[in-house]
């Protein structure tokens, strides 16, 4: 009894009302005439679009810079990457492959310049996250409209100059990864490997960083900085690595978002990217100081499965689509509670 | 002995830099407003009508700063609670000054309540109660849809076919306060060098800001003020430090209420489902550009700010159409400046805050340094 | 001056323990309207709780009350709070300012009590509508800076006075209260320089004169003999010495607060520190450490050696360490073995071969959240690249699990850590326990040179044994140089070859470990005794 | 009468403030609501008595601009609150002309009232030239979605 106690403890209230609830649409899904299979191959491919962008959230926990709300930033160097492939004239798989490479150089010097500001605002680091993801999203938006882009698939048709609010990836990288080694059972059940293989191999990447000698130090830094500094380590620097990490995974995040989506959104797209990703590792169990690869993989199929499910089920349920209301509040109340409750390092 | 030394130059960039804020926007204004080619006199309308529409939702951000809470992102909360006011008078055909006294007589349980618990709440997240404000401006708006969208009409009465969807319950995405427009800036409008000048909004204003000056001289007031200093000391000092932060938050989530109801009688039409998330960051952002910081605010910087802020905004699409050929260029700008201005305010607090840290240091430093040269 | 009559305050049979360890016992005094009594002793002396008790703070009920009566004009009391005694007329002025820096001398002084006129609006808001009367807030911080007779103006805001100033406005604020009838002043002059002090001596001359009783605790003997009626020495939680301050002298006083005379712990070993060659030399070192400023310290500290620093608290002597290390901001210059050592490095610091442990277990020793073999390990590492498997040439450092475990068990081992495995958070341990992963982090380092900070706090007495061994014995081992930081002379007294005194951020004096200890007394309190073995440095 | 104690005092004219509000709710709920007269120039038979339209009648709601109703003309005023003058110029059958004003209130709950000038001017009883009037509720009044009418700060998301 007190182990269950204890295991309702370690795993938190919130988490498991928003477990049984999205074990509940499962179960009543059937009852109400929507098919669990399709509803499943959804979550699954939704999954792995977001996967990535949750992981992003990893490092930055980890090195005690707190949830990363400034990934718009990521995005943005995804986009840059993503469009410039497009731009250079690269077409399927090997677009994919480019895009990877452009968008990592503006992935570093972002996450560097970002980091660098991070570290001197020690303890108010979510709120300037925040505005740092809008206002980069905002300055973008003029450089749309001004970056030479030539590409007819992306430009205004009208004025040839200026790019497009939303470019299609077809031809160029949608699909790629989704359709690698695909495996479709019946009618309604795919599975896309390839895209779960990639986002298995970047938490690889992750999780093998961390049992790094320098990922070691990246944990220490987070759960004990003062501790972290006594043995001689550089906080700032670890910081920065790990906001760098932070924003290219954020940046790869959204290149598969992309294939998989079929769609590349600028201008205000990457607005409010964070805060579902925010919100999914928080549900997977992870606090403002602590977050693990489990916390990615729970959370983005918890909340990614209550977005596709609640619509669905509750359409046939009630006739009335509250999905959205219930996103927000889900959302949003699992990042309120975890700011709400004291961190759980004795500092 | 513990004033640190400065030259000239490092006194003029502190002073420079206390005010880079407000300086760069006159700096960007003074860019702009020759390129829009608009006229002084376009200028000036727009800049009367602004003031008496936004300075009342800003001053509601005042009450929170003294209290070190910071800028109240959750004032949001404030217009949800006006907006749905407005919402029940616009069913009940309550029209005119009337109607708006009544709407904020029901926005007031409604902001009080969202108010004292968002107090609550930020007391649990003592040291981040900007982000924390921020999501629940978030959370309470998915609770606002909630009841606005399905709740209204279907458990709550509104009989009104112009407000209800067709669908037969949830509001309208915009409502028509036709009934409402301007009823207030029309009671006594006067032409003043050709601008039109609405006396009576501007008298209300006046009335705000006596009573935060008045608020500034209560108990409450100081209470407030020692609390944003120092919570310990205030505690220490028998001070009900909880309770003090949460009524602060309460008069700004009411008084943010009135200001929503102030602002819509002037635009004369609600989008009920866009207005208020989007007015909390106009309204800091005005505020930040007054040159306030998120620890010190006062009258002066709003109206400063109201000024600088919707200049800015008023010129730069068609500064960006003159100056390089795209109105929407401008239109991005001045989202960029908005957000912008904020991550600056934000940040300079923060590097300000550690740089006081050090400061003890460098005196220390200084110490030693004037004892070697006696000796 | 004594009245007859009742006394104001009588404490009777006072005992205090926390979970077992006494802490204060059979303490008894009186004092009367009007007179002012100094209270003195060592840190750990029993002062602070013995004040704790009297206020009724909450740390006192948490921990299970007092045993004891404390009479107020002959009337029992037992607080509840601190707004209790408070309302009782009893003042405290603690050593750190509470004090807000925006808010002017008047506003200070009258917090919370300001005067105020009734409006309209608090009939139904109630009467935090009323505003306040600046008129009169002026007035009354006017006469309670004029009781005080001292120059102040009530209009200046605190973040710009000196901060003997600043001291003024905190006693100002006491004395304000209407009835105020005992105050106790902590360690009111160990921030004013010389002539600050005298107008606070004055100052308090005269409120006992108005018949305002004093209790003054003080470091600064000199100061206790002058404005005081009476003297009260306590050690080890007892009251030692309660007698009158006309004719009494400094070494008197420091040899009661030190208390045991030589041969009462076990002498010094045979081993001649200053016939070893210097290893680490500090220079006027300044260390930026709240509460433990170190102004100018020079030391050197000779090989194989275990060099003590002791002194009251707030002193310096923490700063030390801890600005060596790089911890807090320091200037001045340290050599090890020969080579100049950066300040405000940590990484320089390690690298050098010196090690340090914290007095700080909880917020720098460890990590709290992390299990034992990462604590033990991690400094090691991430220093000297130990416990690391490398791949690709040394591109991939991977944590190597077994190593980091072999090692953790060894020092679980070694030094009797008590703890269900490896994997146990740290947490999880006792205080004693904690203190011993600490250790065992450092030992990891194989420092040339060990830094350690009051390695016995807050842990029990069997725990306190333990850890000096262990230190002594990596000492005669592996002929570590260690520089223990500690506020327990007894403690230095047992383990050290010399002991260094700081006071006021400076270093006093050097004795060996086995000099009188009235002498390490005197050092204590800034004094040099007379005829003393070894000359004081700085 | 034993004095109370400021807590009671307080509450009492806290209690009290809460009513005033109340009452000044209530009160601004009666003078702001908003009505629609009907003004109508139709010949009106009541029980045998017929008033005969006006070839051309001017009306005007409290300060309101003047209607100018020609037979069988009808009109609408918008209005807020209860209490209202109605003026009618009017030319009688000597072509004198007249200025009538009445007061009249609408009644409570009533959104909608029909006003008979004839019959108003013919000195019928108030209850017959003002009638309450329902609107056909068969046809919902076509509210098209107008556009949106917002000041230039509707230019970010606000969901996301």
């Amino acid at each position: 009894m007190i182990r269950v106690r204890q295991l309702i403890k370690s795993f938190g209230w919130p988490r498991i009302i928003i477990a049984l609830f999205l074990l509940s649409l499962f179960i009543i899904a059937p009852m109400v005439g929507v098919k669990v299979s399709s509803s499943l191959s959804d979550t699954i491919a939704r999954f792995g679009m977001n996967g990535i962008m949750v992981l992003a959230m990893v490092p930055m926990v980890h090195s005690g810079c707190g949830l990363n709300f400034g990934l718009p930033l990521g995005i943005i160097a995804g986009l840059l990457g993503g469009t410039l492939s497009i731009q250079f004239g690269f077409l399927g798989g090997s677009s994919f492959i480019m895009a990877v490479l452009l968008t990592t150089p503006f992935a570093v010097l972002f996450g560097f310049g970002y980091g660098k500001l991070l570290n001197k605002v020690k303890g108010g680091e979510m709120m300037i996250a925040t505005y740092v993801g809008f206002s980069s999203v905002a300055f973008m938006c003029m450089m749309w409209l001004l970056l030479p882009y030539t590409s007819p698939t992306m430009v205004w048709g009208y004025t040839g100059s200026g790019l497009r609010t939303t470019i299609s990836t077809e031809g160029f990288y949608l699909h790629v990864l989704n359709d690698f080694l695909k495996v479709q059972i019946g009618e309604n059940f795919s599975f896309p490997t390839g895209m779960m293989l990639f986002f298995a191999l970047m938490a690889f990447i992750v999780w093998a960083f961390l049992h790094t000698k320098t990922g070691t130090a990246m944990t220490a830094v987070g759960s004990n900085p003062v501790f972290a500094r006594a043995s001689g380590i550089n906080i700032d620097r670890t910081r920065t690595l790990s906001v760098i990490m932070s924003t290219w995974l954020g940046a790869i995040g959204i290149l598969v978002y992309q294939q998989s989506f079929g769609f590349i959104q600028l201008y205000m797209g990457p607005f409010y990217m964070a805060l579902p990703a925010v919100s999914a590792i928080l549900i997977g169990g992870a606090s403002v100081n602590k977050a693990t690869i489990t916390n990615v993989v729970v959370g983005t199929f918890l909340f990614q499965g209550i977005l596709t499910m609640t619509p669905s089920v509750m359409n046939s349920l009630i006739h009335t689509d509250m999905s959205e209301v219930i996103r927000i509040v889900v959302s949003n109340g699992m990042i309120l509670y975890a700011l709400t409750r004291k961190s759980e390092a004795t500092r | 002995m513990n004033v640190l030394k400065e030259t000239r130059g490092e006194k003029f960039f502190r002073v420079l830099e206390k005010n880079a804020v407000p300086i760069l926007f006159l700096a960007i204004c003074a860019i702009g407003i020759p390129f829009s080619g608009y006229s002084l006199n376009y200028l000036g309308q727009e800049v009367i009508t602004r003031i008496s529409r936004n300075s009342f939702l800003i001053i509601a951000l005042l009450v929170p700063i003294m209290a070190g809470m910071g800028l109240n992102f959750g004032m949001t909360l404030g217009a949800m609670a006006g907006q749905i006011g407005l919402i029940f008078i616009t069913d009940w055909g309550i029209g005119g000054i009337p109607g708006m006294v009544l709407a904020m007589i029901l926005s007031t349980p409604i902001s009080a309540f969202l108010g004292w618990m968002c107090g609550k709440i930020l007391n649990m997240a003592k040291g981040r109660e900007m982000v924390t404000s921020y999501i629940i401006g978030f959370f309470i708006n998915g609770l606002y849809q909630l009841i606005v969208l399905y709740g209204m009409g279907a458990v709550i009465p509104i009989k009104s076919p112009a407000l209800i969807l067709p669908r037969g319950y949830g509001i309208r995405n915009t409502v028509n306060l036709i009934s409402l427009r301007k009823s207030l800036d029309n009671i006594w409008a006067i032409k003043v060098f050709g601008l039109s000048v609405p006396v009576m909004t501007l008298i209300v204003i006046a009335l705000l800001c006596v009573f935060i000056v008045w608020f500034r001289k209560t108990k409450l007031g100081q209470d407030m003020r020692a609390v944003g200093q120092d919570m310990e000391v205030a505690r220490a000092a028998g001070i009900k430090v909880e309770h003090t932060r949460i009524v602060s938050i309460v008069i700004s989530t009411i008084l943010a209420g009135y200001g929503m109801i102030l602002y819509l009688q002037n635009i004369g039409t609600l989008n009920t489902y866009n207005s208020h998330m989007q007015i909390g960051m106009f309204s800091i952002a005005a505020l930040l550009v007054g040159g306030a910081t998120v620890n010190r605010a006062g009258i002066g910087n709003v109206f400063l700010g109201v000024t600088l802020f919707h200049l800015m905004f008023i010129v730069s699409p068609m500064a960006g159409k003159n100056l390089i050929g795209q109105a929407q260029l401008g239109e991005y700008f001045r989202v960029f400046v908005s957000y912008g201005v904020i991550t600056i305010a934000l940040v300079l607090y923060e590097v300000r805050k550690r740089r006081d840290k050090a400061r003890v240091g460098r005196l220390l430093a200084q110490d030693q340094t004037d004892v070697k040269e006696v000796k | 001056m004594k009245q007859p009559g009742a006394p104001l305050l009588e404490m009777r049979n006072i005992s205090k323990d926390f979970f077992g360890n006494q802490v204060l016992a059979d303490v008894n005094f009186t004092l009367s309207s009007g007179e002012i009594l100094g209270l003195v002793g060592e840190n750990g002396a029993g002062k602070t709780t013995l004040m704790k008790i009297l206020f009724g703070m909450d740390i006192i009920h948490q921990t299970g009350g007092y045993g004891g009566e404390i009479f107020l004009h002959g009337k029992a009391v037992r607080y509840q709070s601190s707004f209790e005694a408070l309302a009782d007329g009893i003042g405290m002025v603690h050593q750190e300012f509470s004090l807000l820096p925006d808010f002017s001398a008047a506003e200070n002084i009258l917090l919370n009590r300001e005067p105020k006129k009734s409006s309209p609006v608090s009939e139904v808001f109630g009467d935090r509508m009323d505003t306040i009367d600046r008129k009169s807030m002026q007035q009354k911080a006017r006469t309670a800076i004029k009781k005080l007779g001292v120059e102040l103006d009530p209009a200046m805001l605190v973040g710009q006075m000196p901060v003997g100033h600043k001291q003024f406005t905190e006693i100002a604020r006491e004395i304000s209260k209407d009835h105020i009838k005992l105050l106790v002043l902590d360690e009111p002059t160990a921030v004013l320089t010389e002539r600050e002090a005298d107008i606070l001596l004055s100052a308090m001359r005269k409120l006992a004169e108005e018949g305002i009783a004093i209790i003054f605790i003080s470091h600064r003997l000199q100061e206790v003999i002058d404005v005081c009626d009476t003297v009260l020495v306590m050690r080890d939680g007892r009251i030692i010495k309660d007698v009158p301050a006309a004719g009494l002298t400094i070494p008197q006083i420091a040899r009661w607060m030190v208390g045991r005379e030589v041969g009462e712990h076990p002498g010094r070993r045979a081993f001649n520190p200053e016939a070893q060659p210097v290893i680490l030399s500090m220079k006027n070192l300044w260390v930026d450490m709240p509460g433990e400023t170190v102004r100018d310290v020079t030391l050197d500290v000779h090989q194989g050696e275990i060099l003590g620093v002791g002194g009251l608290a707030g002193q310096g002597k923490l700063g030390i360490p801890n600005g060596a290390m790089g911890l807090f901001p320091a200037g001045g210059t340290i050599t090890f073995k020969g080579n100049a050592i950066p300040l405000n490095q940590p990484r320089r610091f390690l690298d050098a071969g010196m090690a340090f442990v914290s007095e700080d277990r909880r917020g720098v020793g460890l990590l709290l959240d992390e299990s034992l073999d990462w604590n033990i390990s991690f400094t090691a590492m991430q220093v000297q690249e130990r416990f690391l498997k490398k791949y690709l040439k040394g591109a991939i450092k991977w944590r190597d699990e077994k190593q980091i475990q072999a090692i953790a068990k060894k020092y679980i081992d070694a030094l009797e850590i008590r703890c269900t495995s490896f994997r146990q958070k740290a947490k999880e341990l006792s205080g004693g326990n904690q203190q011993k992963v600490c250790l065992a982090k450092a030992f990891a380092v194989e420092p040339g040179l060990l830094f350690v900070s009051e390695p016995t706090r807050g842990i029990d007495i069997g725990a306190k044994g333990l850890v000096l061994q262990a230190l002594r014995d990596y000492n005669s081992k592996s002929g570590t140089t260690i520089v223990m930081v500690s506020s327990e002379l007894e403690e230095l007294r047992a383990i050290c070859d010399r002991i260094a005194i700081v006071a006021d951020g400076r270093i006093s004096g050097i004795l060996p470990s086995d000099a009188e200890s009235a002498d390490f007394g005197l050092l204590m309190v800034g004094k040099q005794p007379d005829g003393s073995t070894e000359g004081g440095q700085g | 009468m034993a004095r109370l104690s400021p807590s009671h005092r307080r509450h009492l004219f806290q209690l009290a403030a809460i009513v005033l509000i109340l009452l000044l709710g209530v009160l601004m709920f009666f003078i702001g609501r908003q009505h629609t007269i009907l003004l109508d120039n139709k010949t009106l038979e009541f029980e045998g008595k017929s008033y005969q339209a006006f070839s051309i009648v001017e009306v005007a709601v409290d300060r309101q601009e003047r209607l100018e109703l020609a037979a069988r003309d009808r009109d609408k005023a918008d209005v807020l609150g209860q209490r209202h003058v109605l003026s009618v110029w009017y030319t009688d059958k000597a072509f004198q002309e007249h200025e009538l004003k009445v007061k009249f209130s609408v009644p409570v709950g009533q959104d909608m009232v029909l006003v008979s000038l004839p019959a108003l001017v013919g000195g019928a009883p108030e209850s017959v030239w003002l009638q309450p009037y329902f609107p056909p509720t068969a046809v919902a009044p076509p509210v098209s979605e107008e556009p949106v009418v917002v000041d230039d700060l509707g230019v970010i998301p606000v969901s996301f």
